[in-house]
């Protein structure tokens, strides 16, 4: 038992530096959360718990949670909470703040697949399909990516047919032309967000 | 009963419900004169469709016989049947109400002998019995309909089957030709004591409510358990008429969440609570079985005694869980997913029967308020601007009975007051 | 019917020989019949869709999407903003939402905005593309360019999740959306019951989360099965991704033996309306639709 | 009055007349029921029907009035004939209506509608228009005792209607717990805030209204009298004492909080552990700064522990919820959220209990970051300079624990409800109270008790009935309730108490047989002083004079009649109902022989609610036995054992008595009747030993009135019983 017990710290570091941080507290514990959610079975802790966690002040358990990292964003959770939280939005900002202070789990499939995702985007301004794909085939290596790249041939095969994925892409593919301009917008978007939210960029 | 019939020392009423006979009634009993109106065709609102009370599981029409009993020794309440309150105009102390008055087709005269409806064979949807049974277009509301009269529906005016009904009657009490009536009085002060309706069910999608024939509403359900209802007491559920033995009681069916009423109904927990009773009821042997979803059971005051011994009853569980969504199964039963959150334990229970306490919402959202009344952000009444209107019961709050008696008896005081200022300044000026 | 200018959002998926390749052809075929001219809104960028957040934070997200906002204003003034694609769709109506209700998010984006010398002025309308069929035609309207019902096939109606939650097509229901099932009933199809009809396919997590994501996806099949379907009709890119290309997946580790084509809405309308099989994008299912070939044909 | 004459009607319509044969019942009325005037109508109730009686009233001279034709539920505002003695011959729903279709049936149910006539009018020749006794009890001048927030408000209420006012307070200034808070929960939108108490403009209007006088240090140190006509001795600290003319008597003596000492294991009684009214003494030091503890340091960090020393199922404790204290807790918890945001506040709760628009007031504080916890406090500890709070999260389903400088007990209500007059003298529980009013009454000192030591009602539809006429509990005292309902109740009691005056200025009773003119008589030459009428009296209306006579009180009394069915010798009576008007009734019967199979069962049942069960029966078309004559009596309670003696002796074969249950949920109206004719009857086996009958021969059943087919089927079960046990062998002797 640690002295911050039920002390608001963490809640409010977590509105101050969460997406939607601030909707934590208004959470009644009803559970209807925890029972929408599609992937509810796999995950260690349900939304309405997590915020509960943050108001009991257990920071760690919190920021180490796989919970966050299960969200399919069907918005199940938002459409039926009753007191309207933006659920999704804040699993999302506590999946962000996690991953960004290097407290979530390390390997978490997700994790990893939404790191490439991003990084995807935001090299060429649009989404290089082929790349993420087996970018996240092999991000545990050549031999794991080889073995999942063979495993899934038969889709992207099906695909290829079907003139919905092209083996071209790996040498660059569909791109924003004022490249420049975008890189300008995303770096500048981060830099503003990271002062706001206190993170070292 | 049309012509001048009020003075401003006159109070009106509106609504027949438990508030609205209640206030009615304590003004009329200090010696006030009284005009009651309602919109259908009986007096005693929605406490009349109830089986039982919590915590007593006394008998709400035992209330309105006494209640109706009261009505009929005093001369000094007018009742108006079928009436609504289209305006009101002037101010506190001297109010112009315009009341329209809906045809029932049938006169003072009827003696409810039957007659009618024996002779026709059309039928509507039995509003008393929340539309789980069916009644002759020619009906008395119920047993204890007051005033005792039949209704035809308008459905039939016009048609062989009015004709038939008119001819059955041996005293002549039916009269096709009435139309629509406007009346104006002048009152002292107006009690708003319109009570509340139940939420909107199929508005809560999740639970599948107009999908899922097994699953219905609170008030249904007391309907299900009456002796007097269309099932004779059985619990037997609409898909299949098989006897409902597991059964669901979902808390918080609307309210306390900002997607439909944000405010508590209060009064749910018990009716659930009470409910399981009527489970235990209906099968002496113990195999009724009844399980509680809630977020807080608020079981205030007095009442937590009855909580406790519903806690003690083997037959009925609680979950601490607001449920997530119902789907049915292949054979009609619906079946419960959410997690109860004491802990976290995941659940996809099936049951026979889902009944969702359903929350109150003001009726006064269904009708148009004179300008000068005031309403919270659900629709409850607080006060008129004017301070010489005054909202009573359900219509104020969401309340349970014997709180929207006091409620109603309090506005029945803040009315007389209303009447006694104005003959003081009146006596004075 | 009066010709309807959009300024289109196509959308990453939607891009030639992308996995929404033939959304966009099939789009294209209905809009022409329709009456609506997509104009693309030049040099668009990705949505960020939902699982940009881990990485992408929050300003970023809604920076990259009010680009696209910007690009609109300048280049397709007043023209609604209309995606096809789902997330899309959401990413950008979430967007538009949220600068439009917090004047510091607003700043702080045109702040970002104006290192490519961008400006969003908060003009924006975000639509999506059934949305504008039903709002704007109507489903009474949407029947008159049909020549070729889709006379006696069963299609089970898949919304998911992105057009239905957390904002849906107004009018509609999060637990039972209709207007899938009406647009069915427009092609002269007929709409099963369907219970799975909103149940999350996994979306993105298909790829991190395979086994869950396909316990989903199985579910969402074996449903359309139940009630007769020959076919999953839905209007987002990842759904038909997702309950198409995964089957074969099933197939062989769960021994099952799925071969159902998911559709969109816009090729059954585009065949309705006399497009061709390639016109309709028939020709990029991985699993084929013969039934709508045969009468596309 | 003038000389009694009376009449019959006997009505044809609703196909009694195709049933039943009118002229039969014509010559039963004229020969045996000996009235005066005998007519028949097809449409009795009918504009013509009607004119064709009030005219015989006004021309002829009909002073009693006879109907047969539906039951005396039905078409009331059409025989409504102001001061004549009217009875009903129940021929539709009680003959009609329930007996068996078929020519098979048509002779018993023409007896059966005979003998209903023959009833109607041996009642009738009994019967006297009672015509109250105006004017004895005149005073209307309203008692309130306790000058807290409820007293202050009902004093208002009613002083703004017109009526005098007296506040009786025990201490030295109004205002009670209310001015010891320092704010209240919202009780209007947008119920965010807490709002101000408005106490001392309360007092203001109190002080200075014109109809209203207080006495302040100042108790009851008796109070004598009844409604309209009470004497009140007011006690003041000063010794001196002076006496009180009121109408009616508003208790509002509130409660007090329960004892935080007897919670040591929650830290009752330790440093810096309060209730809220300790809180509330805080905040009012701090007056919106920062609360601080006794020892001057600001808190930084409290914890709220619901539910202390309430809802507690060991018997240790109080067993029921006060109702006010989440919203309560919430309160306070913003007191410190509004003067410093950084101040920790954690709500450990049970069950958070804010109904109706205390949910937007609970959304309220959780936006201004006050924490929620479901859980329970299972101990308070000192811990460095500040306390830890053990409990067990029950979200997070671990043992947890909270460090605060501060706790708050959120502790019950306890009622200031005077002394318990059910327990007995000895019991040292009752010496540690004072009486609140002092009541002059031969059944004790105050108002009896219902529950956990409140002064509630027992009635769900009739929130202010309680047990003595005329005095009515408001506030905390009971049932515990917070401000916003206590000013509504407040109010509600003020109108009770306003109609309380208003009917004993008029002679007549109150609920349930509100307006009821008739009163108890009583031959004192005949009574033997036995007292079972001052003890069994519910209502407490009956005293006992030095010689130990019974002395009624009319304005307390609710006219039910069980002093008439205690009387074992019969000298109580009311004007229109009494041992004569039933017990003709019962020996008026047209007796069929032993040997005739055809039983006569006697049904009293109470008319509140087995009499209008049987109605509905016949509503409903439920067919019951044609051997039954069901005769509604007031109550239960009323039931004379004459009259089981009567009926026996006149050869009925079985008596059925259908009341309300009893019991702890009892639904008497009369609170005690059901319960008191239970007793008496289960005494009768005495009476039919001596008589050599069978113990089957007298039941009593609970009756609700919705047992509309239950009652047909009780009705046959029982036929069915006493056709196998056989017909009485008294007939002939009575």
């Amino acid at each position: 038992m640690t002295e911050a017990a039920y002390r608001n710290d963490f809640l409010k570091e977590v509105e101050a530096h969460v997406e939607a941080g601030h909707e934590v507290k208004r959470c009644m514990q009803c559970g209807v959360c925890a029972g929408s959610c599609p992937f509810g079975p796999y995950w260690q802790h349900s939304p309405q718990k997590i915020f509960m966690m943050i108001r009991a002040g257990k920071r760690e358990a919190v920021l180490s949670s796989d919970a966050m990292w299960m969200c399919t964003s069907c918005y199940n959770c938002i459409a039926r909470c009753p007191r309207k939280l933006p659920i999704t939005h804040i699993m999302h900002g506590l999946a962000n703040y996690a991953h960004r202070l290097g407290l979530a789990p390390k390997g978490q499939p997700t994790r990893d697949f939404a790191v490439m995702f991003w990084q995807n985007l935001a090299r060429r301004g649009r989404v290089n399909e082929l790349k993420l794909t087996l970018g996240h085939y092999f991000k545990d290596g050549i031999g794991a990516g080889i073995k999942q790249g063979l495993a899934m041939k038969a889709v992207g095969l099906g695909l290829y047919k079907a003139k919905r994925l092209n083996p071209l892409e790996i040498f660059g593919g569909h791109k924003v032309a004022d490249l420049s301009g975008f890189h300008a917008i995303v770096a500048k978007a981060r830099e503003i967000e990271d002062r706001k939210r206190g993170l070292a960029s | 009963m049309t012509g001048n019939i009020a003075t401003n020392s006159t109070l009106l009423v509106v609504g027949g419900g438990i508030s609205g006979m209640t206030a009615a009634l304590e003004a009329a009993e200090c010696g006030k004169e009284v005009v009651l109106v309602e919109k259908l065709p009986t007096l005693g609102g929605r406490t009349a469709h109830l089986y039982r009370y919590f915590p007593k599981m006394c008998h709400p029409t035992c209330g309105l016989e006494i209640n109706l009993r009261r009505l009929k020794g005093n001369r000094r309440v007018r009742v108006l049947t079928m009436t609504e309150v289209v305006a009101v105009d002037g101010e506190r102390g001297d109010y112009r109400v315009t009341l329209k008055i809906a045809p029932r087709y049938v006169k003072d005269n009827c003696t409810a002998c039957g007659d009618c409806a024996e002779a026709i064979s059309s039928e509507i949807a039995n509003v008393y019995e929340y539309g789980l049974a069916r009644t002759k277009a020619a009906y008395l509301p119920h047993v204890m309909a007051y005033p005792q009269r039949y209704v035809l529906d308008p459905s039939i005016i016009g048609t062989a089957e009015a004709e038939q009904a008119k001819a059955a009657c041996k005293v002549g009490a039916i009269d096709l030709g009435m139309a629509e009536e406007t009346v104006q009085l002048n009152v002292g002060s107006v009690i708003w004591a319109t009570g509340w309706r139940p939420y909107d069910a199929a508005r809560i999608q999740p639970y599948g409510y107009g999908r899922y024939r097994n699953v219905i509403t609170s008030l249904e359900f007391e309907r299900l358990a009456d002796p007097r209802g269309p099932t004779g007491g059985k619990l037997l559920r609409p898909s299949d008429g098989r006897e409902a033995k597991n059964i669901a009681f979902i808390q918080c069916a609307g309210s306390r969440d900002e997607n439909h009423l944000r405010h508590c109904s209060r009064i749910c927990c018990m009716a659930s609570l009470k409910q399981t009773q009527y489970v235990g009821e209906a099968y002496p042997d113990g195999s009724g079985k009844s399980t509680i979803y809630y977020i807080d059971i608020r079981a205030i005051d007095r009442f937590e005694d009855f909580y406790q011994n519903v806690q003690a009853d083997p037959g009925v569980s609680f979950i601490k869980s607001k449920v997530a969504s119902i789907v049915e199964d292949k054979d009609g039963n619906p079946v419960l997913h959410g997690v109860d959150t004491e802990g976290y334990h995941r659940y996809a229970t099936t049951h026979d029967l889902v009944v969702l306490a359903v929350g109150m919402e003001p009726e006064a959202n269904s009708i148009r308020l004179p300008d000068s009344i005031l309403t919270d952000s659900s629709g409850f009444i607080e006060n008129s601007a004017d301070g010489g209107m005054f909202g009573a019961g359900a219509a104020a709050s969401p309340l349970d009975v014997n709180r929207a008696v006091q409620s109603a008896t309090a506005a029945a005081l803040r009315a007389i007051q209303v009447i006694h200022k104005t003959a003081a300044t009146e006596s004075t000026a | 019917m009066a010709k309807k200018n959009i300024a289109f959002y196509p959308g990453c998926s939607s891009q030639r020989k992308s996995s929404a390749a033939n959304y966009l052809t099939s789009a294209r075929a209905m809009c022409e019949k329709l009456d609506i001219t997509m104009n693309e809104i030049p040099d668009w960028n990705c949505c960020g869709a939902s699982v940009g957040y881990a990485e992408g934070g929050e300003l970023p997200r809604l920076a990259i999407t009010a680009r696209n906002f910007a690009l609109a204003e300048q280049h397709l003034p007043g023209q609604d903003m209309v995606s096809t694609c789902a997330a899309c769709w959401l990413a950008t109506r979430e967007t538009q939402e949220r600068l439009a209700a917090s004047p510091q998010l607003m700043q702080e984006t045109n702040e970002a905005l104006a290192a490519a010398n961008l400006v969003y002025q908060g003009q924006v309308k975000v639509r999506h593309m059934v949305e504008v069929l039903i709002e704007d035609i109507g489903y009474e309207a949407l029947k008159t360019p049909v020549v070729k019902p889709l006379q006696g096939i069963k299609f089970a109606g898949y919304v998911g999740c992105q057009t239905n939650r957390p904002f849906g097509i107004a009018g509609e229901s999060f637990e039972n959306p209709l207007y899938l099932d009406k647009l069915i009933e427009i092609a002269g199809g007929e709409a099963v019951p369907y219970d799975q009809k909103v149940t999350c396919c996994g979306g993105a997590l298909a790829f991190s989360e395979p086994d869950k994501a396909q316990r989903q996806i199985r579910q969402i099949v074996e449903s359309a099965y139940d009630p007769g379907a020959a076919m999953i009709v839905t209007p987002c890119p990842l759904c038909q991704a997702n309950g198409e290309v995964y089957q074969s997946e099933i197939n062989k580790k769960q021994n099952t033996r799925f071969n159902m084509p998911v559709l969109y809405y816009a090729q059954l309308l585009a065949v309705a309306y006399g497009a061709t099989a390639a016109e309709a994008g028939l020709d990029g299912q991985v699993i084929r639709a013969a039934r709508l070939e045969n009468i596309a044909a | 009055m003038s000389e009694m004459k009376t009449a019959a009607y006997i009505c044809t319509g609703c196909g009694i007349g195709d049933k039943i044969d009118a002229g039969t019942l014509e010559k039963i009325a004229a020969k045996e029921g000996k009235m005066a005037l005998v007519k028949r109508h097809e449409f009795l109730c009918g504009a013509a029907g009607v004119q064709m009686i009030r005219d015989d009233i006004d021309q002829e001279g009909v002073t009693h009035v006879m109907l047969a034709g539906c039951s005396r539920r039905a078409k009331s505002e059409a025989f409504d004939f102001p001061a004549t003695a009217t009875t009903r011959a129940n021929l539709r729903e009680g003959v009609l209506w329930v007996v068996a279709e078929g020519g098979e049936h048509d002779e018993i149910r023409q007896e059966m509608a005979d003998d209903y006539v023959r009833m109607a009018c041996a009642e009738l020749k009994k019967m006297k228009v009672p015509a109250g006794n105006p004017a004895t009890a005149n005073n209307k001048r309203i008692l309130v005792v306790g000058g807290g927030f409820s007293g202050m408000t009902a004093a208002l209420a009613a002083a703004d209607a017109g009526y005098q006012a007296v506040i009786v307070e025990k201490s030295g200034q109004l205002g009670g717990w209310a001015a010891r808070t320092w704010k209240r929960v919202p009780a209007a939108m947008p119920y965010a805030e807490p709002q101000e108490t408005g106490v001392a403009e309360l007092i203001d209007r109190i002080v200075s209204h014109p109809k209203i006088s207080v006495h302040l240090n100042a108790t009851v140190a008796e109070t004598r009298g009844a409604p309209g006509r009470f004497a009140v001795d007011v006690a003041t600290e000063s010794g001196a004492a002076h006496s009180e003319e009121v109408g009616a008597i508003i208790q509002a003596s509130g409660f007090t909080p329960y004892d935080i000492a007897r919670l040591p294991e929650l830290g009752g009684g330790a440093p810096n552990v309060v209730d809220h009214a300790g809180l509330e003494a805080l905040a009012i030091a701090a007056d919106g700064g920062a609360i601080k503890r006794s020892d001057g340091a600001e808190v930084k960090s409290v914890v709220f522990v619901q539910c202390a020393g309430q809802r507690d199922d060991s018997g240790a404790h109080l067993p029921y919820c006060s109702g006010h204290c989440c919203a309560t807790s919430i309160k306070q918890a913003m007191y410190f959220k509004n003067a410093n945001p950084d101040v920790d506040t954690v709500v450990i709760y049970q069950d958070l209990r804010v109904p109706g628009m205390g949910e937007d007031f609970y959304r309220s504080a959780q936006n201004k970051g006050v924490i929620f916890t479901k859980g329970k406090a299972t101990a308070v500890k000192a811990a460095g300079n500040g306390l830890r709070v053990d409990f067990r999260d029950l979200i997070l389903d671990e043992d947890a624990a909270v460090e605060a400088d501060l706790v708050v007990l959120a502790t019950g209500q306890v009622a200031n409800s005077g002394v318990d007059i059910e327990l007995p003298d000895e019991d040292p529980a009752k010496a540690q109270k004072v009486s609140i009013l002092n009541l002059a009454y031969r059944q004790g000192k105050d108002l009896p008790i219902l529950k956990h030591g409140f002064n509630d009602s027992h009635f769900i539809c009739f929130p202010y009935e309680t047990r003595r006429t005329g005095i009515y509990a408001s506030g905390p005292v009971r049932r515990p309730m917070d401000m916003q309902q206590a000013g509504e109740d407040a109010v509600g009691a003020a109108l009770k108490a306003i109609q309380a005056v208003e009917n004993a200025s008029l002679g007549r009773a109150a609920h349930p047989r509100s307006g009821d003119l008739s009163f108890p008589n009583v031959r004192l030459e005949g009574c033997t002083q036995c007292k079972r009428c001052t003890v069994e009296c519910p209502f407490g209306a009956i005293d006992e004079d030095e010689k130990r006579f019974p002395v009624f009180n009319e304005s307390r009394c609710r006219r039910c009649g069980t002093c008439m069915g205690a009387c074992p010798v019969r000298v109580i009576s009311f004007e229109n109902y009494n041992v004569d008007t039933v017990g003709s009734q019962i020996k008026c019967l047209d007796m069929p022989d032993e040997f005739s199979e055809k039983p006569r069962i006697l049904i009293l049942a109470c008319e509140n609610d087995a009499y209008p069960a049987l109605d509905m029966a016949g509503l409903q078309r439920h067919v019951y036995s044609a051997f039954v004559r069901a005769i509604p009596v007031r109550c239960l309670g009323s039931v004379n054992m004459v009259w089981i003696t009567d009926a026996l002796n006149s050869g009925w074969d079985g008596i059925m008595l259908m009341g309300c249950k009893k019991g702890d949920d009892y639904q008497c109206h009369f609170v005690k009747g059901s319960e008191m004719a239970h007793y008496r009857m289960s005494k009768v086996d005495d009476t039919l030993q001596q008589l050599g009958l069978e113990n089957e021969r007298v039941v009593t059943h609970e009756v609700a009135i919705t047992d509309n087919a239950r009652c047909a089927r009780l009705i046959n079960d029982y036929v069915a019983q006493i056709m196998a046990i056989g017909l009485s062998p008294m007939k002939g002797f009575g």
